[in-house]
C-alpha cells in the first residue's frame, strides 16, 4: 500500500502551510487515532460571479497531523483540485471516496484522479481508509462553506492563492 | 395433521439443526421444549459462525488497525447490515444492545438525560405534565423502564387496558393519547396472550401529536415477517436469544434523524467524538449507543440466524405457526376445565398459548408435564399487571417455534390431562 | 532466555489451546498477537464450555420450572460462585454486566438515580458541592460516564495527574480527596502505561472521608491474583473477554451492604419484587441488577476461563508475564528513536508496553507490523486525555498475556526496526 | 416430589384461616410466581414471663395462595411448630430449611422433622424450594416480631389460639 508516489507526497508535502485569504475553513478529527488536519479553500466565482458549481477552486491550502497516508492524501487533494471547478471537483471527489471504499477491486478512473489512483492500495486496510479520506471530508465542508461565503469580488482568490 | 400437509416447512428435517431437541430428560423422556418465548434453542448453523469468528478472526472490532480486527470488524459490520436486512432497515439504524431490556431502558435513559444535553437533544425532553403510554400487557421489561423515566422526570405514566377477550382496548384511544403524549412503548405480539396488537393504529395516533412510538418486538420478530418501514414506529427492539440467536445480544432500531438527535445512554470507548479530561464528544449512530467493547461474535451468530430464518422464509414460519397455534387452541381450548387466557381464534395472534387448569395451580401443572419431559414456563411471566387483570395469580404457558411439531401440541394435551387425573381435578374426577 | 527457564508456565504448551494462534495473516505470516489488552485469545475449553451450555442445557435462567432451566440456573449461578472466588467474594457480591463499561455506568447511575429513589438510598446522593475523582490515566470507560454523572448532578470531576514517568502523581492526595468526595474511581492497572496504581493508599484516603472507591481492574484480574478483600475497594469491574472468556460479559463486584442500598440501574424482569402497573419494588442483589434474560452461555465460559487460569495458577501467570515484560522493556527500550510512555522499569507494571518511534506515526508503524505478522493496536487506546498528557496524538502499544512468548517480543523488536529501516528514519537511516 | 403426606396436607389443610389475637404477623411473596402467605404467630411467655426463646408458639395461622407444596408446607408448619418453644421451633426451622438446600442427598432428621420429612424430595428441583419455605420465611419474620412486640399477658396466648 505505501506506492512510491505515496511515500513522496509524505516526505514532501505540497501545499502544506495555511493560507490567506480563504472563503471556508474546516477542521476534522479522526476520532480512532486522533489525527487532525485544518484545512481552507478559496473560490474564485464563475465569470457570471456566481459562487456555485462553475467557480473555480482557487486554492487550497492546510495543515495536518498524522499518518502517511493522511498526509499524503492531503498534498495529493492540492495538487488535483487547485484550479479546477467546484463541480469538476466534486467528481474527484466521488471518485476518489468510491475507490476508498472498493475494498481494492474495480478500476479507478486514472484521467479522473491522476497521482490519487496510488491511493487504491489503502482501500483494502479498513482501519487506514479513514486516514486517505480525512482531507476529503475536511476540503468537502470547507467548499460547502465558501459556497456560503460572500462573494469577495472576481480575481481575489486567484491573488490570494498566489 | 401433519405438519408435512403444510408443504412449507418440514419441522422434522429443521429439527435435525438443534442438537438439544435430541435429548431427554427426567427419567429418559424426549424433551418436547415449549418454552420459546422464554428462549429459542439455537441450530448448529448459529453455533458454529459464533465459534468460527471466535477461531479465526477473534479481536476487538473498531479498534484495531492489523488483519484480525478488520476481519473482526468486518464480521461485525457485516452482521448489522444482515440483522437490519432481515427488518427492512438500514446498517446504520440498528444498535447493538445486550438484550431487547436493555434496548429499552437506552430510550428511556436517553430522554431523561437529554435534560442536562444539549439542545441538539431538545426533542427528547420530558417532565412534569408530560406522559407516557403503555399497556396491561406489557412485559416488564417495557413497563419498568417507563415507570422509572416518569419517576426520573416527573412525567405521568398512562395505560391501555385489555379486554376479556385478550385483545388491546382502543376505547379510550382519542383520550389516552394526546398533546401531552412524548412516546407510547407497546408490545407488538403479547408474551402471555399471544396478541398481536393493531400498532398501526395506535402509531397513527400518536403520530398526529408528534409523539414516538417503541415496539416491543421480543415476540414478534422471531415469528413474521417485521418491516419496520411497513410499520412506520419510531423505535423497535427485540432480542436475539428468543430467534434462534446466541443470548448476550438484543437490537435497538430507531429512525436515523431520531438516533442522531438522542444523547448517549451508556458512556465509554468506542462512542466518542473527541474526549477531554472534563468534557466529551459522542461519535454518530450507531457508535454513540455502544460503548465499550461489543458482543462481536453474538452480533455474527445473530446474522446466522436470520440467515437461517430467511433460508426457511419467515412467511413459512409464520404460516406454519399459524397452523399449529391453530390446532392447539383447539386441542387445549376444548379440555374441561381449562381456561386459556388470550384470544381463543387464531387471527392476529402468534403461538403463545396461556392458561390455568381448574383447581391445579400452575406450579402443579408445570411439575407434571415436566414429569412427562414438556418444558412450559408458570408464573406471571413477567406480566404481573396483566395477571392481575385477569384474576389469576399466574398462568402456565406453552409458547411454539418453527422446530414444535403437531405432535409435540398432543403431547402437551395428554399432559395436561395427566396432572388433572394425578390431582384428582377434571373430567372424571 | 527461553520461557522454559522460568519453569513456571509453558507458554508453547498453552499456545496449542488457542486455535486462532496457529493461524497466520498476510500472506502467509505467523500471527504474532500482541493486542490482548484490546481482547484476549479464548482457548478450546472455554469455548466447549459455552458451546456444552448451548447444546445441552440451554434455557432462560431463573425463570422456568422444567429440566433444562433448572439446569441452566444452576450453571449460571455456579459459574457467578466461581467467577467471585476467582476474586475471593462471596457469589452475591457479583453482578454480571455485558462488559466492564456498563458496569462503572452502573455505579454512575445508581448514583443519579438515589436523588429520586426512596430513603433507603440516600446513602448514594450526589450534588452540586459534591465531588467526583478520577485520574488522567482513565480509559474513556472509566471517565466518561463519571463525567456525564457530573452533569446529570452539578457534582464536580476532578482528577489525578500522572508524572512523566507514567506514575500516578499522588503529591495532591490529601488536597484531590477530601469530605466532598462521594466516589474516586480508579484504574487498577492502566492500559496504555501499564502502571499498577497504589490503590491501597487512595483507598485509605478516600475511607477517611467515607468516599468510595471504584477500581477499574480490567487490565488487572486477568494478569495477576486480585483479591477483594484485601484490596479493601467497594466496587470492582472487569471483562470477560480480556481474561480468556467470552465477549458480552463483564462483572461488578460491590460490597454486599452498598449493593443493598443502590438503587437499580437498567431495569425490567426478573430485577423486580413486585410489580403494579404503576409501581414496582425490586429484588435483592445480585438480581437487582440483572434485568431481563441474562448472558448464561457467556457466564459460563467466562467461569471455565477463570478455571482455566486458575489451573494455570495465577501467580504464574504474573511471574512469566513480569519475566517476559522485563524482557521488552529492555529490548524495545534499547531500540534508537523508540520512547517507551510508561514507566521503563519492570516494578509494579504489567504487560502493556506502549511507545513512539522517532518520525513515524504509530498508524505506518502498526501497518509495518501488520504486514510481518504482528498485531498491536494503534491509536490512543480509549486514553486520550493521557495522550495529550505525553504531548503525543497516539501511540502504538504491544500487551503480553500468558500465551505470548519470549520469540515474539523479539518479532516486535524486529519489526520496529523494519518500520525504521522502511521510513529511512531511525539508526543508520 | 408429591410424596401423600404432601397431597393430604394440600387437599386438607391443617390452621388455614387468619386467627385473632395474634403477636407478630407477616406478609411474604414469592416474586417468580406470585404466591403470597400471610402468616400470624401468638407467643405465651415462659413461666419467667419472658417473651424470648423460652416463649410457646402458642398459635399460628396463615392464609394463602399458592401451589400444592407451598400451601402443604404451611399446614405441616402449623402442625409442627404450635405448642414447641421459640427455640426448639427454631431448630426445627433450621433442620428444614436445611433439607430444602440438600438437593436430595443427606439424611433429613426424622425425629426433627417429622411429616415434614416428606418435602426431601421438593429439594431436588431448586425452582420449587422456595414454595416449600414460603410460609416458614414468614414464620419467621412473624416470629421476630412477635418477640418484640408488648407481652399480653399469662394465658392470653391459648385462649386466643382455642
Ligand atoms: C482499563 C480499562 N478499562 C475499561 C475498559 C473497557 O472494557 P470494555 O470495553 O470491555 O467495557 C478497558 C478495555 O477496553 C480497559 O483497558
Ligand atoms: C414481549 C417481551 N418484551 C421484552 C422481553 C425481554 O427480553 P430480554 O429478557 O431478552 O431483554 C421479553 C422476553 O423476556 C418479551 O417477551
Amino acid at each position: 500500500m505505501y506506492q512510491e508516489i505515496i511515500l513522496d507526497h509524505y516526505r514532501n508535502p505540497h501545499n502544506k502551510g495555511l493560507r490567506e485569504p480563504h472563503d471556508g475553513e474546516a477542521h476534522h478529527i479522526n476520532p480512532t487515532c486522533g489525527d487532525e488536519v485544518t484545512l481552507r479553500v478559496t473560490l474564485t466565482p464563475s465569470p457570471e460571479n456566481a459562487l456555485d458549481g462553475s467557480a473555480t477552486v482557487s486554492d487550497v491550502s492546510y495543515d495536518s497531523m498524522g499518518c502517511s497516508i493522511s498526509q499524503a492524501s492531503a498534498s495529493v487533494l492540492t495538487d488535483l483540485l487547485i484550479g479546477k471547478t467546484v463541480d469538476e471537483s466534486m467528481r474527484v471527489l466521488d471518485e476518489f471516496t468510491e475507490m476508498m471504499h472498493s475494498k481494492g477491486v474495480g478500476e479507478p478512473d486514472e484521467d479522473v484522479l491522476e497521482d490519487a489512483v496510488a491511493f487504491v492500495g489503502v482501500s483494502k486496510y479498513p482501519a487506514r481508509i479513514k486516514c486517505a479520506l480525512l482531507a476529503w471530508m475536511a476540503w468537502k465542508d470547507a467548499t460547502v462553506q465558501s459556497m456560503q461565503s460572500e462573494p469577495r469580488g472576481g480575481g481575489d482568490g486567484l491573488e490570494g492563492a498566489s | 395433521m401433519t405438519e408435512r400437509e403444510l408443504g412449507l416447512l418440514d419441522a422434522e428435517k429443521l429439527r435435525e439443526d438443534f442438537e438439544i431437541l435430541s435429548r431427554t430428560v427426567r427419567d429418559g423422556r424426549p424433551l418436547v421444549y415449549l418454552d420459546s418465548g422464554a428462549t429459542s434453542q439455537k441450530p448448529r448453523q448459529v453455533l458454529d459462525a459464533e465459534r468460527e469468528f471466535y477461531e479465526r478472526h477473534n479481536a476487538a472490532v473498531h479498534r484495531g488497525a492489523h488483519q484480525l480486527a478488520e476481519e473482526a470488524t468486518d464480521g461485525y459490520e457485516a452482521a448489522r447490515a444482515t440483522i437490519a436486512a432481515f427488518i427492512g432497515a438500514q446498517a446504520n439504524e440498528v444498535v447493538f444492545t445486550k438484550n431487547t431490556t436493555e434496548a429499552i431502558n437506552l430510550v428511556a435513559y436517553a430522554m431523561s438525560n437529554s435534560a442536562t444535553a444539549g439542545e441538539e437533544h431538545a426533542r427528547f425532553r420530558i417532565g412534569p405534565g408530560d406522559e407516557v403510554v403503555v399497556s396491561e400487557m406489557e412485559h416488564h421489561a417495557n413497563l419498568v423502564p417507563w415507570q422509572e423515566l416518569c419517576r426520573r422526570t416527573g412525567a405521568t405514566l398512562r395505560w391501555f387496558s385489555v379486554t376479556d377477550e385478550g385483545r388491546l382496548d382502543l376505547a379510550n384511544l382519542d383520550e389516552l393519547v394526546n398533546e401531552r403524549t412524548k412516546i407510547v412503548a407497546l408490545a407488538h405480539q403479547s408474551n402471555v396472550l399471544g396478541t398481536v396488537n393493531p400498532v398501526r393504529t395506535v402509531i397513527a395516533k400518536a403520530h398526529e401529536f408528534g409523539a414516538l412510538v417503541l415496539l416491543d418486538a421480543a415476540q414478534s420478530v422471531p415469528h413474521m415477517p417485521v418491516d419496520v418501514r411497513e410499520l412506520g414506529a419510531d423505535f423497535l427492539v427485540f432480542s436475539g436469544h428468543k430467534m434462534l440467536g446466541p443470548n448476550g445480544i438484543g437490537v435497538l432500531w430507531g429512525r436515523p434523524e431520531l438516533l442522531a438527535a438522542m444523547p448517549p445512554f451508556i458512556t465509554g470507548g468506542s462512542m466518542i467524538g473527541v474526549v477531554y479530561i472534563d468534557s466529551a464528544t459522542w461519535a454518530d449512530p450507531p457508535q454513540r449507543f455502544e460503548a465499550g467493547v461489543p458482543m462481536a461474535p453474538q452480533a455474527v451468530g445473530l446474522a446466522a440466524a436470520c440467515d437461517y430464518l430467511s433460508a426457511v422464509g419467515m412467511e413459512n414460519v409464520r404460516a406454519y405457526e399459524h397452523a399449529l397455534t391453530g390446532y392447539a387452541l383447539k386441542q387445549v381450548g376444548a379440555l374441561d376445565g381449562v381456561r386459556i387466557i388470550g384470544p381463543v381464534d387464531g387471527e392476529a395472534r402468534g403461538g403463545t398459548i396461556s392458561f390455568v387448569v381448574e383447581d391445579i395451580h400452575p406450579h402443579d401443572v408445570g411439575q407434571v408435564l415436566d414429569d412427562q419431559g414438556l418444558a412450559v414456563r408458570v408464573g406471571h411471566h413477567c406480566a404481573w399487571p396483566l395477571h392481575r387483570r385477569y384474576n389469576v395469580v399466574a398462568t402456565t404457558r406453552a409458547s411454539l417455534y418453527l422446530y414444535n411439531t403437531f405432535a409435540d401440541v398432543d403431547a402437551l394435551v395428554e399432559g395436561i390431562k395427566a396432572a388433572q387425573r394425578f390431582f384428582g381435578t377434571g373430567p372424571g374426577a
